[in-house]
């Protein structure tokens, strides 16, 4: 009986509503955790006694590294379920997560180059943290080839899935196979992205932006996912009411 | 007691087709099941689907009353599908290719071997690559695969494609044989199989 | 004002990283968006295309 | 019309369960199927002997490349060999990648074998063997005439160590990958594109043990670290590469 809300969300129509539903609360909650976020972060967060204004990039480099794992994360998360249940809306979540990962994936490596350019003084700097994030841009550039070199909705879903999954597990082995390597080659560097301690002045409007991005990521789930599950279901029924609605 | 293979409102889409709407059927043992329909109409994608290959979209798979599903290895342990194409190696020998196909389901003597082949008319070309062999010499060898296995359910995509009157009757043989031990056919096809009539039954299948 | 967006010669750095991720935010905003009324417009012509028998069956 | 008469059909009756459990009453053995796939895929490559030196020709020919365009003093070329010996292998692996399942798709054969009733993860991994015999084995047996060529003429044992169980790992990933796209046609940008980024770990302790090896030092560390990623491999990769083969087939 506890298992219900688990069969509810297999249903596609059910899921079209919800979403529906919810999208307008996390986008707004995102807009306005956003703002009061870039606020906080651009005005309010006294300047490093160090790095001076440049460590304000930080409020948008780490909300977007976060989101490049969080994303990949559900999107293997749903693949799996997709896979395992053979559950159509789960596949359409995982569809719907690609382009946001990649995106803000690219986002943490430019915003990490800036950054990169004040603190080393070059544009690419092989860095543990910015090399796992580009190896991401490409695991995520692979799923959305994978994808869009298949043509049947079901195959790609099902293939793009499996590939998801077997990224996943092999993220850890990158991750660290590249800290491994760094630690080799260069002396640990003084100036790491992000610091461990962090005056709250500092460290609250980081995670208000945080939490911003991680709402904006519902959000444009929500949406997307809306059109991915249109565009898996042929029976017209419900979809006539869901259109007029 | 349930049928042996029993097949319920199989929906398939592939993309924006729908192929398979709503097919069933009932099989029990000793009987043939003649899939007839236009070129299109899906009659390999239900081939496909009743052996597993395809996952249908709504709809079930019985064999002896359990849904083949719950364990797919020991229902494809008792059957044996051959498509369009004999899955043949054309720089491997007629008998190599037999070996190697058969050998991966079940140990067989090479003496048994030859006997099939031999059974098929294969013997004088059994050691040729099988890249000289005709059209209709390939399909021969895949019926000495079908009178090697013992299992109890055949699916066959145009069995008599590309065999002369002698390869045909063969056919007819192979399949009536099976039938007689209590075994199941599903074959696919226009050409009216040379068996006994009263086991055989068909199925027309609606082109989507 | 200016000196806010001056931020005392480190402005160079900092507003690019934050123009970027806000183009990406909004350009993700936009395709999320196009994504839906593309796949409405789809099931749209496919309902109408479709609304035959067999439908749903 | 029917050779055999209907009135035969009563006398066999009791037969139908005969007939039934024979199918897995006389299964071969999963070993002895997974013996047989790896000699017919043997069997297959020395039919076509002259397939089987292309990977190394490539081998070959791009670490030939390395001193052309960077400089013929040894001196300079032993620095850089680990790393050139090790994106020559992996491209190397990578090529022969596309016909690990390509033909026995066309064909039908992996149909037969996901039909098989034997458990298709542990034939792909006969198939993975085979592969790794007639690539990986193969590379890792001229990698030290390419390191001699670089002017490295030490630790010839670990290059050989580190780039056969390097292209173990290889040849799993691969497996993967290679499976998922099955029945794309001009895949292979996409095969390197799916299979490069998860390679980056071996590619990192493959060249880091080379690198050790070539200067003399212990690299049994970096060489257990390769071992442990192909023991991971040998355990996962199969069951991954079977569930994508039956989505290509699909």
């Amino acid at each position: 009986m506890s298992w219900t809300w688990f069969h509810r969300l297999g249903s596609p129509p059910y899921v079209y509503g919800l979403a529906r539903r919810l999208t307008p609360w996390f986008a707004w909650g995102a807009g306005l955790l956003l703002l009061c976020g870039l606020y906080g972060g651009l005005v309010l967060a006294p300047p490093d006694y160090r790095q001076g204004n440049d460590f304000r990039i930080i409020y948008v480099h780490a909300p977007s590294a976060w989101m490049s794992l969080m994303v990949y994360t559900t999107m293997a998360v749903a693949a799996a379920v997709g896979l395992i249940w053979r559950m159509k809306v789960a596949h359409a979540v995982a569809a719907s997560c690609a382009t946001i990962g990649a995106s803000f994936t690219f986002a943490a490596l430019v915003t990490g180059s800036l950054w990169g350019v004040r603190m080393w003084g070059t544009w690419w700097e092989w860095d543990p943290r910015l090399t796992s994030e580009l190896i991401l841009l490409f695991l995520y550039l692979g799923y959305m080839g994978l994808r869009a070199a298949i043509e049947d909705t079901q195959r790609a879903d099902r293939a793009s899935g499996l590939l998801a999954v077997v990224g996943v597990v092999n993220v850890p082995i990158i991750h660290y196979s590249v800290v491994w390597w760094n630690s080799l080659h260069q002396a640990p560097s003084v100036m790491r992205l992000g610091k461990p301690t962090m005056p709250p002045a500092m460290l609250l409007p980081l995670l208000i932006m945080l939490a911003g991005f991680t709402l904006l990521f519902a959000a444009l789930l929500l949406v997307r996912l809306r059109g991915e599950i249109l565009n898996r279901e042929r029976t017209a029924a419900w979809i006539r009411e869901a259109l007029e609605a | 007691m349930p049928h042996a293979l029993e097949a319920e409102n199989l929906q398939l889409w592939r993309a924006e087709r729908h192929v398979l709407r709503g097919v069933g059927f009932a099989l029990d043992a000793g009987e043939c099941l003649q899939l007839r329909g236009a070129n299109g109409a899906g009659k390999t994608t239900l081939l496909r689907a009743v052996c597993g290959l395809l996952y249908p979209d709504a709809g079930r798979i019985l064999w002896e009353g359990g849904d083949v599903r719950a364990d797919l290895a020991a229902y494809h342990a008792r059957l044996i599908y051959i498509g369009h194409e004999p899955p043949l190696k054309p720089d491997l020998s007629a008998l190599e290719n037999l070996r190697f196909w058969i050998g991966v389901r079940q140990a067989v003597p090479r003496p048994a071997l030859e006997a099939a082949l031999e059974r098929v008319g294969a013997d004088r070309w059994s050691r040729r690559a099988v890249r000289t062999l005709s059209a209709g010499q390939r399909r021969r060898v895949a019926l000495a695969a079908l009178a090697l296995l013992a299992v109890p359910l055949w699916l066959l995509d145009e069995p008599t494609t590309n065999l002369d009157a002698d390869g045909q009757q063969l056919v007819g043989t192979l399949i009536d044989e099976q039938l007689a031990r209590g075994g199941l056919v599903l074959a696919a096809g226009h050409h009216a199989l040379r068996v006994a009539a009263a086991r055989v039954r068909s199925l027309e299948l609606p082109l989507g | 004002m200016r000196q806010f967006l001056d931020m005392g010669g480190y402005a160079a750095y900092v507003w690019p990283a934050y123009a970027v991720t806000l183009a990406i935010v909004a350009l993700n905003i936009i395709w999320a968006r196009r994504l839906l009324a593309q796949a409405r417009t789809a099931a749209r012509r496919r309902l109408g295309g479709e609304t035959g028998p067999g439908d749903g069956a | 019309m029917g050779s055999a008469p209907s009135a035969a059909a009563p006398s066999v009756t009791p037969q139908p369960d005969a007939a039934r459990e024979s199918g897995t009453a006389r299964g071969a053995p999963a070993l002895t199927a997974a013996g047989l796939v790896l000699l017919r895929d043997l069997t297959l490559a020395f039919r076509r002997r002259g397939e089987l030196l292309q990977p190394l020709a490539f081998f070959a020919i791009v670490t030939t490349l390395f001193p052309l365009a960077v400089s013929p003093e040894l001196s300079r070329l032993r620095e850089i060999a680990p790393g050139v010996l090790w994106v020559a292998a992996l491209l190397a692996a990578l090529l022969a990648l596309e016909f690990l399942f390509r033909d026995d798709a066309h064909d039908g054969t992996l149909e037969q074998y996901s039909l098989s009733g034997q458990s298709l993860a542990w034939l792909l991994l006969a198939k993975t063997a085979a592969h790794w015999l007639l690539t990986g084995l193969p590379l890792a047996l001229i990698a030290p005439f390419a390191a001699e060529s670089l002017g490295v003429s030490t630790g010839l044992a670990g290059v050989v160590a580190s780039v056969a169980v390097g292209t173990v790992c290889l040849s799993l990933i691969g497996s993967i990958s290679a499976a998922l796209t099955l029945g794309i046609r001009r895949s292979g940008v996409l095969l390197s594109l799916l299979t490069l980024p998860l390679s980056l770990p071996v590619l990192i302790f493959g060249a880091r043990a080379t690198e050790l090896a070539i200067r003399g030092l212990p690299y049994t560390a970096p060489l257990e670290l390769l071992a442990a990623l192909a023991v991971l491999g040998v355990t996962l990769a199969p069951l991954a590469a079977a569930a994508a083969v039956r989505i290509s087939l699909e």
